[in-house]
């Protein structure tokens, strides 16, 4: 058939022509991206922009994850939704959004809100997951499920003026193994106390801000999902573990620091992990309660 | 060495932090060079030291917690994770930046 | 009258709200953005995210300048347009999801290129530019006009894996001020031989890469147009002049370097400089000329 | 100090003039501590002797013009600016990090 001579149609060639003609990306790059599926969970002030540029690349299937409806106060940083869609499934206006920059995307809506019985179906479809959530619990159970399926994770939040941005169990190698990257837990293995937890609506955040951690998201998907794929550059390994700080009012801006590998007795990465999918599934891994309630005040 | 020698040292705070330590990101220190007990100074006493000398906010447990950083702070020594340096066993020395990130949630 | 009572609408402490409670933007921020004029020139990669963050900050009014039309290359990082508006012009397709996204902000329309007798009459009006624009000759031409009017620029550029971001004029001191902040001659005297100049069309864009820097203009603009609006927060001069250099596959991603202050004998910001207002509107600079003539063969 | 003596430094190349350094962004080098003329080396120096020992590509006319680097290249100097530092006259220490970044102009 004459479609096999070509792996990609001349509409592909067109639209992603600026980053097929680099060496990172090129052919073997773009049919990655093609043939991949990242689940982002999350339409905020992270999921919007990563959405759109994952979009714009071409990750073949993107998964949206949230519970929210589209509010007047989320716009001034939550770029895919409009005005108009005020009061829709923040996944619904989103979906408008995309389709509209990239109607050969294919998406999933997921309009509910990630939880531990629905996290290991949820997540399993999908070879790669953006953390675009804004609070721990979320942030432990979406680190958890993403060790038991052996999925990288890339992670990223934001307050205010900061951002920070990870990129978890990467390699995702089998807990136990020591050749794997670190998890969450690795590095934060207690909750921070409920009263140190402060949300962007009761701390404020600058758009900005959470927007370049939205869009390093995408860039940091796109080079894990097209890492190794150009045969005539040399295979290189994962970059080691390490934590990129930003800070709108400090200078330098950006800071980057090495983290820890894989912690010995991590209670999800380790031989010893008391995270299961067991666990999970049963319902008695409580993240919520794991990480205490918020209460708002007196919160930094 | 005499007892009251001081090492000049860079502590910064990131994430949030800094508003305890009144709202400044970078503080350029000269801590005691030994703690109460004429041991070379360590992280665990700089912290103790930053709570009980520089710290003027009252809400302690938003730093400390059980005698150690509380859980969700980072502590990085020159750029890099405290747990590769020793955590809070490691000695400091002089010109070493200490950084305190509080982990974000917001998104 | 009513209005008096409050400075802002009911609305606009809704929508503005998670900005409005962070001392560094406050009341008083978020009036000096109502109250600012900022011209975006290219809606390209740098332009289109640049302007969707300052229009979610409630920027009062935003300039667009693009000669361009939408092409389906662009929509892997040009995230503003879309599929259905590819032929239209960009600055048509841009305000489209601008206004979408917030209604209240004035735009205004420039849907040709910048040229040198178009500049001054062009820029005069806002308060601060960003140069999103793709080649030497444009570069030159924004920066003198900058130097020229006295308005702080915001400069970015992009191309396959890297990004540049500076702060010139800043503060925008007159010619032959020497607590000006330093202008693009004085960084880049003389302008690169054209066959070193490779645009994204030729040597290919990530389209996150390029994301990054258009955010970063926005927040560059935002600590612009701000600071010093608190009268709680003791006033700060601006950051000395810095060069952000972004890597997408360096480790670390970023690095900020400390640049020169004002050159003494700049053509454009100095005492002697040789760009007037007289010269520019003659169209005695010649700016396609003073840059050469890209000959994209052997182009790096 | 013998003539043949070399300094270790780091030379870093962005924005593209990495292609014309066998696409290695950043090179660990021990170059002669001293010139043809046994003068202590300098940007000059190091300049040159990147064109003719350290790139094989032959666009030389990429990097240097006019027997300095060419327009469009910033020359930084453990992350400052050359002109801070002396520009071409900057004498060369163990241990320097020079980085050339090609000037990107697209959008
Ligand atoms: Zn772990
Ligand atoms: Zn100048």
């Amino acid at each position: 058939p004459p479609g096999r001579r070509w792996p990609l149609d001349a509409v592909e060639y067109r639209r992603y022509g600026r980053q097929l003609i680099m060496p990172e990306v090129g052919l073997q790059g773009q049919l990655r991206l093609k043939n991949a599926a990242v689940l982002i969970i999350g339409m905020g002030g992270l999921g919007c922009p990563a959405a759109a540029y994952l979009a714009g690349a071409g990750v073949g299937t993107i998964g949206l994850v949230d519970g929210d409806v589209v509010e007047e106060s989320n716009l001034h940083r939550q770029i895919l939704h409009s005005t108009a869609r005020v009061g829709m499934t923040k996944v619904e206006s989103a979906m408008v959004a995309l389709n509209s920059l990239n109607p050969n995307v294919k998406l999933v809506s997921h309009t509910t809100r990630l939880s531990p019985e629905t996290a290991l179906s949820t997540m399993q479809p999908y070879d790669l997951v953006l953390d675009c959530t804004d609070n721990p619990a979320s942030r432990y159970l979406i680190s958890d499920t993403c060790v038991l399926l052996g999925k990288t994770l890339v992670s990223a939040s934001a307050l205010r003026t900061d951002g920070q941005l990870m990129v978890l169990n990467n390699p995702p190698m089998p807990p136990g193994s020591t050749s794997g990257g670190p998890c969450y837990r690795c590095v934060f293995p207690k909750p921070p106390p409920p009263e140190s937890v402060v949300s962007c609506g009761d701390g404020g955040i600058l758009g900005p801000v959470v927007g370049i951690m939205g869009v390093l998201q995408a860039l940091e998907a796109i080079k894990v999902l097209t890492r190794n794929s150009n045969p005539s550059i040399p295979e290189t390994p994962p970059d080691p573990p390490s934590l990129l700080i930003f800070s709108a009012y400090s200078s330098p801006m950006f800071r980057s620091i090495r983290l820890r590998t894989r912690k010995a007795k991590c209670a999800a990465c380790s031989a010893q992990a008391s995270v299961t999918p067991e666990a999970l599934n049963s319902g008695s891994l409580d993240y919520v309660q794991f990480c205490g309630v918020i209460n708002p005040v007196d919160a930094l | 060495m005499k007892n009251d020698d001081t090492i000049p040292i860079t502590v910064e705070f990131s994430g949030g932090l800094e508003m305890l330590f009144s709202n400044d990101r970078k503080h350029s220190l000269s801590m005691p060079a030994k703690d109460e007990d004429g041991t070379l100074s360590n992280i665990a006493y700089l912290v103790r030291y930053l709570c009980d000398s520089v710290m003027k906010d009252p809400r302690k447990d938003l730093f400390v917690l059980d005698g150690t950083v509380r859980p969700g702070i980072l502590v990085l020594i020159n750029e890099a994770d405290w747990e590769l340096e020793g955590e809070d066993k490691y000695e400091i020395k002089n010109g070493d930046n200490i950084l305190f990130v509080s982990t974000l949630h917001g998104g």
